[in-house]
């Protein structure tokens, strides 16, 4: 049966993932960023005081650590996934327009991309300040 | 949590409920003023209230009397409604604004002596308490509202007979096909209020209600209708859908239960129904 | 031809496809004061508000955060002049604020995520006069309370770290 | 004036309106067909339907199309035309069944198949019904079916003014659109007539407000003879104030119906069927009651009796009766559950309508009516509960082939543009633009309490005359005015040209009434309480003379096998 709808021409216009997936992608990012957030944070209050955790030579020598860099990654890009997805799904439900909804999504996946790459650099800085 | 506060919660809410109905028995007959939004913006006439005095009784509804005000103090309001018995879904407005039914809504269940009616707001206004139900339609119709089976047109020659359906088969649909498309779920939804093309409560409530029907065999089609950009995903259980519905669709349920299809929490296990072999008639 | 209606509905959908029209018509639309108004529609509403509220306000601070970090970069110096910026009493509280938020919508989120694929809802029945949806049941409700308090909790512990250990 | 071409037109959307068009759009997918409804089109009356469609669906179990047959004419107290009814019968189960692969939720028994419950005036439990919400149900599955069809086109809120027709062969409708307020001519070569009854013209009654004869008129200024419009069926329980319908299927679950003495006074007057006799003699029986001083009187100071379910289970009062029960508590203040629920015979069905033949087909060439504003004779002087639906989805589905099958390759050249200026010099100068003191809202209350009072369920010379002099009256005085200036949605409008309408056809209600010296079926004569057999087996006709009184004439019935008895329960 064909119908002119406007369910179905939406369907079309969604090449690369279905919504579905999305949103799938969604709930397990958020999921999963919870254990690593957590880590993240017991990392900061539990080994030593918060305030001492702060200081420059601890937070270096926490990026020479290996599993600690991966952990931070990994929040990274599950949040910045998870955050900048829901971001988009916000401003989707805005306007309604193909100018609207392709610049949402263009500039959503844009801007995740931009925050992990600028988040992984401070890493890779950090983690070579340490070898001077 | 624990059942006691749950239990001490709910005879809280059934005593309040029960005070609610004494105070309709005791009430007086009496005068309250309506306090109408007029407006009709083909004709440039801009947004006011008028607030119009009319007798009311114990059992008067809003509707009646709204249909009071328009035959004896002022017969251009415009209104629509036709059961007046909550079947058709016409006569859905904000009362005291909160989406409701007109001519299910007593005015001696609401408090105080003045009630506002406003039209239903997300659906595009045409005059006074009257909007226009276009999209909301077409979004029902974009959900493929039908049983789609080989055999859902009979062929006069066929064997005369039903789907077997156990009554525990229909109850799993029953309750989304109480849904009178009175538009108060669409009105009241939060995502509804931003995003023109969102399907909406009804709809997607609707889409569950074939979805789950055993005579349908098309599951996975509507699965694959609902899920896009504006389709189901859109709905952030906000649960106002359920709240405002006058008869107990439960759209929220049914959206829900859906999508748990589509994330694979649950599986489609229903049984397309057999025909019955049946004598043929003359 | 036309029938009544801005989309034009036939029962076939024919001109449904002026729906997609660029400029969708908002007239009458709520818009985002319709995402608020928890008075009218109880406890789901207020969670549909608060997470989206707290989800943006965590992405906020995650960028922020993500900057602020970056400033390890830059050396030691650098580093302990904006540690002495955030190390403010403002600074604690917009943290305490964020612990409070990222409980509330990890804690609302995991719910969430059940509720979404109809879990803990209840069953489909036929509904008795007068109608209670089974969906807006107290384990929805009280699951939005425990979030809220276990934001409580998460924030004066927050608290009596950041300002405790002065 | 824009013009809207179609090849099928449909005006009213009810369960005939809804079956028609599904069936005239199978015929031919390159057919369009037009569905016009003064109302959204799912809210029509019907939705209010309660109790149950009848057919025989357990031949098995004993239950004969033979006997459904008789159980109907004998109803229609012997003036339903015989073959129709045999047509009705026969063509029942199919769509029972076709409804079910539509996907109706019927009511089903324990073994999966569809459930029956007995009803007034049957002799086998025929009543398929879904809860107690049959009519609504049947809506919704014949719109969602709709939206199958590509070539059905709904018109939401148009109001039809009048029908254009040249050499006795329909042309279109002239229309207003609600909304806009623009004038419009729909043309094609076929039309159906569905616009339901006209339950309005009384004020104690259980139709929707939008049941108002202004279908009925239409047919009838064009021509169209209105037959047996004297038979209005009152039905037993309407609850108090509002008049809103307790479905015979209360009484069909086993409710009593009690007097003040708390007597179950059906014993007296039919002992063999008590409750679930046929409605007129329940409704007469209920009047009998409180005129020899056992009723109650409500609190609004009307007459009424009760209405006990209370000995029923409270379980299978929620699963088969829910909405009944909704509606006591709501509008009743009453939990059926707990209490006797205050009833009274309260306006319910018209049996009378448009004349068609037995396919349908009205006097005009390419028009056909179907459901309640037709007057094909299935129903004769009385209808059973239950029967009603039944008819509008038969005659839906035959009108609707037969429209099709007509409008295939015909298409209207010119319409008759005459009638369209006198029809817009009609309703714009006439109403629209006209000028009075009067409250036409007023005129409508004066008439439908009259009726109420006048023309209720026993009748008597003296009170017809004054009614229909009364009537008259109304329609002289001097409120052809609409106050609301406005184009949009103007209700005031529409409020006029349907008290317009009640006018005419309550005048054709109350000569009919007149004419007919004698008591059948619903229609009871103090002055004449016998059926007259020798002067009055037959139909009455009436039609329009301009602004004089209806012409009537008479028409015979259609027998087959069943010669007239008396008629006893
Ligand atoms: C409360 C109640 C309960 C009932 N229960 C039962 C039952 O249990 N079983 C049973 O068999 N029967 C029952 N009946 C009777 C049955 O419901 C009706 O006879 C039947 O629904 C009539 O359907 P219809 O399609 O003829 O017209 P309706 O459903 O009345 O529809 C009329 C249509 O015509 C349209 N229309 C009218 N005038 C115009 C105009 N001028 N221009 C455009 N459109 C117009 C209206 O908008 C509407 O769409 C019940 C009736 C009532 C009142
Ligand atoms: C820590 C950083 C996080 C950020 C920056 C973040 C950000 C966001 C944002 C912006 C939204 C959009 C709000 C909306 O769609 O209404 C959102 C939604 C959501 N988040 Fe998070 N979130 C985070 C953590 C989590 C966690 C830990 C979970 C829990 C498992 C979670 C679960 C959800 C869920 C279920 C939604 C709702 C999606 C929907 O309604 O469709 N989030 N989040
Ligand atoms: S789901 Fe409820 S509120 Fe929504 S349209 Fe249907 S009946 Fe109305
Ligand atoms: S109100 Fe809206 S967000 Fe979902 S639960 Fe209901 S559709
Ligand atoms: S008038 Fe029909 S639902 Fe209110």
């Amino acid at each position: 049966m064909e119908h002119l709808c406007s369910l179905g021409a939406n369907n079309k216009k969604m090449a690369m993932l279905r919504e579905s997936q999305i949103m799938k992608i969604h709930y397990i990012t958020g999921v999963a960023a919870i254990f690593v957030v957590a880590v993240h944070i017991m990392m900061r209050i539990a080994i030593m005081p918060y305030g001492m955790s702060l200081e420059y030579e601890n937070v270096i020598a926490n990026y020479q650590n290996i599993p600690y860099i991966v952990l931070l990654e990994s929040i990274l890009v599950l949040v910045s996934i998870h955050g900048f997805n829901g971001l988009r799904v916000i401003l989707l439900e805005l306007r309604q327009s193909k100018k609207w909804e392709d610049g949402v999504t263009v500039l959503t996946i844009a801007a995740m991309i931009a925050l992990i790459a600028y988040g992984t650099r401070t890493i890779i800085i950090a983690n070579g300040l340490g070898f001077e | 949590m624990t059942e006691q506060l749950i239990e001490k919660i709910e005879t809280m809410e059934k005593k309040h409920e029960k005070e609610k109905h004494q105070r309709e028995k005791e009430y007086p007959k009496s005068s309250l003023t309506l306090k109408i939004y007029r407006a009709n913006r083909r004709a440039g006439e801009s947004p006011h209230y008028d607030r119009i005095e009319v007798p009311v009784q114990r059992w008067t509804t809003v509707l009646d009397a709204l249909l009071y005000a328009k035959a004896y103090k002022d017969q251009s309001i415009g209104i629509r409604y036709s059961c007046r018995m909550a079947s058709c879904g016409s006569c859905g407005m904000k009362i005291n604004g909160i989406p409701r039914l007109a001519c299910y809504t007593k005015v001696s269940e609401l408090q105080g002596r003045e009630i506002t009616v406003e039209p239903l707001s997300n659906f595009p206004h045409i005059r006074d308490l009257v909007t226009d139900f276009s999209q909301f339609f077409a979004h029902h119709h974009n959900v493929e509202p039908y049983i789609q089976n080989d055999i859902a047109d009979m062929q006069e020659k066929n064997k005369l007979t039903e789907f077997i359906q156990t009554p525990e088969d229909v109850d799993k649909y029953l309750q989304f096909s109480y849904c009178i498309k009175c538009g108060l779920c669409y009105s009241a939804c939060p995502t509804v209020a931003t995003d023109t093309q969102f399907a909406g409560p009804q709809a997607l409530s609707q889409a569950y209600r074939y979805f789950i029907d055993n005579r349908d065999t098309a599951p996975k089609e509507r699965l694959n209708l609902v899920d896009n950009r504006h389709g189901i995903w859109r709905c952030h259980f906000a649960g106002s859908c359920s709240a405002v519905c006058p008869k107990g669709v439960d759209p929220a349920l049914g959206i829900q239960l859906l999508r748990g299809h589509l994330l694979g929490y649950s599986k489609n296990e229903k049984k397309v129904a057999e025909l019955e072999e049946r004598q043929k008639r003359d | 031809m036309v029938s009544g209606g801005l989309y034009t509905i036939c029962a076939c959908g024919e001109k449904i496809l002026e729906m997609e029209k660029e400029v969708a018509d908002r007239n009458n639309r709520e818009g985002m004061m319709g995402w608020l108004n928890p008075r009218r529609y109880g406890w789901e509403r207020v969670s549909y508000w608060l997470q989206r509220l707290t989800g943006v306000g965590l992405l906020a601070y995650f960028i922020a955060h993500i900057y602020e970090t970056s400033q390890i970069a830059g050396g030691p110096a650098l580093w302990e002049a904006f540690l002495e910026l955030t190390q403010t009493t403002l600074g604690h509280i917009i943290l305490i604020v964020v612990i409070g938020m990222c409980v509330y919508h990890s804690a609302n989120g995991i719910r969430l995520i059940f509720v979404h694929g109809g879990k803990g809802l209840g069953k489909p029945g036929r509904p008795d006069y007068p109608y209670d949806a089974v969906s807006l049941n107290y384990r929805q409700k009280s699951g939005i309370w425990i979030a809220l308090i276990l934001a409580l909790v998460a924030m004066l512990y927050g608290a009596s770290v950041l300002f405790g250990g002065e | 004036m824009t013009t809207i071409a179609h090849d099928v037109l449909i005006i009213g959307s009810g369960l005939a309106g809804l079956r028609a068009a599904i069936s005239a759009a199978a015929v031919d997918r390159k057919l369009t067909i037009a569905v016009i409804s003064k109302v959204q089109v799912m809210r029509s009356h019907s939705v209010s339907a309660e109790g149950g469609t009848a057919a025989v669906l357990y031949e098995e179990e004993g239950d004969n199309q033979e006997a459904h047959i008789y159980d109907t004419i004998k109803g229609s107290d012997f003036l339903a035309d015989q073959d129709v009814a045999e047509l009705l019968v026969k063509s029942m189960p199919y769509e029972i069944y076709q409804l079910d692969h539509w996907g109706m939720p019927w009511s089903r028994r324990k073994d999966g198949r569809i459930a029956q419950r007995k009803f007034g005036g049957y002799s086998f439990p025929r009543a398929t019904f879904a809860q107690d919400k049959v009519g609504f149900y049947e809506m919704q599955t014949l719109y969602d079916t709709c939206q199958k069809y590509d070539n059905i086109h709904f018109y939401n809120e148009w109001f039809c003014t009048s029908i254009l027709h040249e050499n006795n062969t329909f042309q279109g409708v002239t229309a207003i659109e609600m909304k806009t307020g623009n004038f419009t001519i729909f043309k094609a070569p076929a039309g159906i007539i569905c616009a339901g009854g006209a339950g309005r013209i009384y004020s104690f009654s259980t139709y929707a407000f939008s049941s108002t004869p202004d279908g009925l008129d239409m047919g009838y200024r064009a021509g169209l003879a209105l037959k047996d419009m004297e038979f209005v069926q009152f039905h037993p329980t309407g609850i108090l104030p509002s008049g809103i319908l307790i479905t015979e299927g209360a009484r069909g679950e086993g409710g009593y119906l009690i007097n003040n003495k708390g007597e179950r006074f059906m014993q007296k007057y039919a002992p063999g069927k008590l409750e679930l006799a046929p409605r007129d003699v329940v409704s007469r029986s209920m009047i009998r009651e409180i005129q020899e001083g056992r009723g109650f009187k409500h609190e609004t100071g009307v007459d009424c009796l009760k209405l006990d379910l209370t000995h029923l289970r409270a379980e299978r009062i929620k699963e088969a009766l829910a909405g009944i029960r909704e509606i006591g508590i709501k509008f009743s203040g009453t939990d059926i559950i707990n209490e006797p629920i205050e009833v009274r015979p309260v306006c319910h069905y018209m049996m009378g309508g448009i004349h068609t033949n037995i396919d349908g087909a009205t006097e005009m060439v390419g028009l056909w009516a179907a459901g309640e504003a037709a007057c094909n004779n299935t129903h004769g002087a009385n209808r059973l509960g239950a029967n009603s639906t039944s008819e509008c989805i038969v005659w839906g589905k035959i009108t609707g082939e037969l429209a099709a099958r007509y409008a295939t390759g015909k298409k209207v050249d010119s319409i008759n543009r005459k009638q369209v200026l006198e029809e817009e010099k009609r309703i714009y100068d006439g109403l629209f633009h006209g000028r009075g003191a009067v409250n036409p809202y007023e005129v409508r209350k004066q008439l439908t309490d009259m009726m109420d009072e006048k023309a209720y369920i026993f009748r008597n010379e003296q009170e017809l005359t004054s009614a229909l002099e009364k009537v008259r009256e109304l329609k002289g005085a001097m409120w052809k005015h609409v106050e609301d200036k406005a184009k949009e949605y103007n209700t005031n409008f529409i409020n006029v040209m349907e008290t317009d309408s009640m006018l005419r056809t309550a005048e054709v209600l109350l000569v009919g009434a007149l004419n007919r010296r004698e008591s059948r079926g619903a229609h009871a004569r103090t002055d004449y309480p016998y059926r007259d057999d020798a002067n009055f087996l037959k139909h009455t006709l009436a039609y329009f003379t301009g602004n004089g009184g209806p012409k009537m004439t008479w028409y015979p019935v259609a027998f087959t096998r069943y010669a007239p008895v008396e008629r006893k329960y």
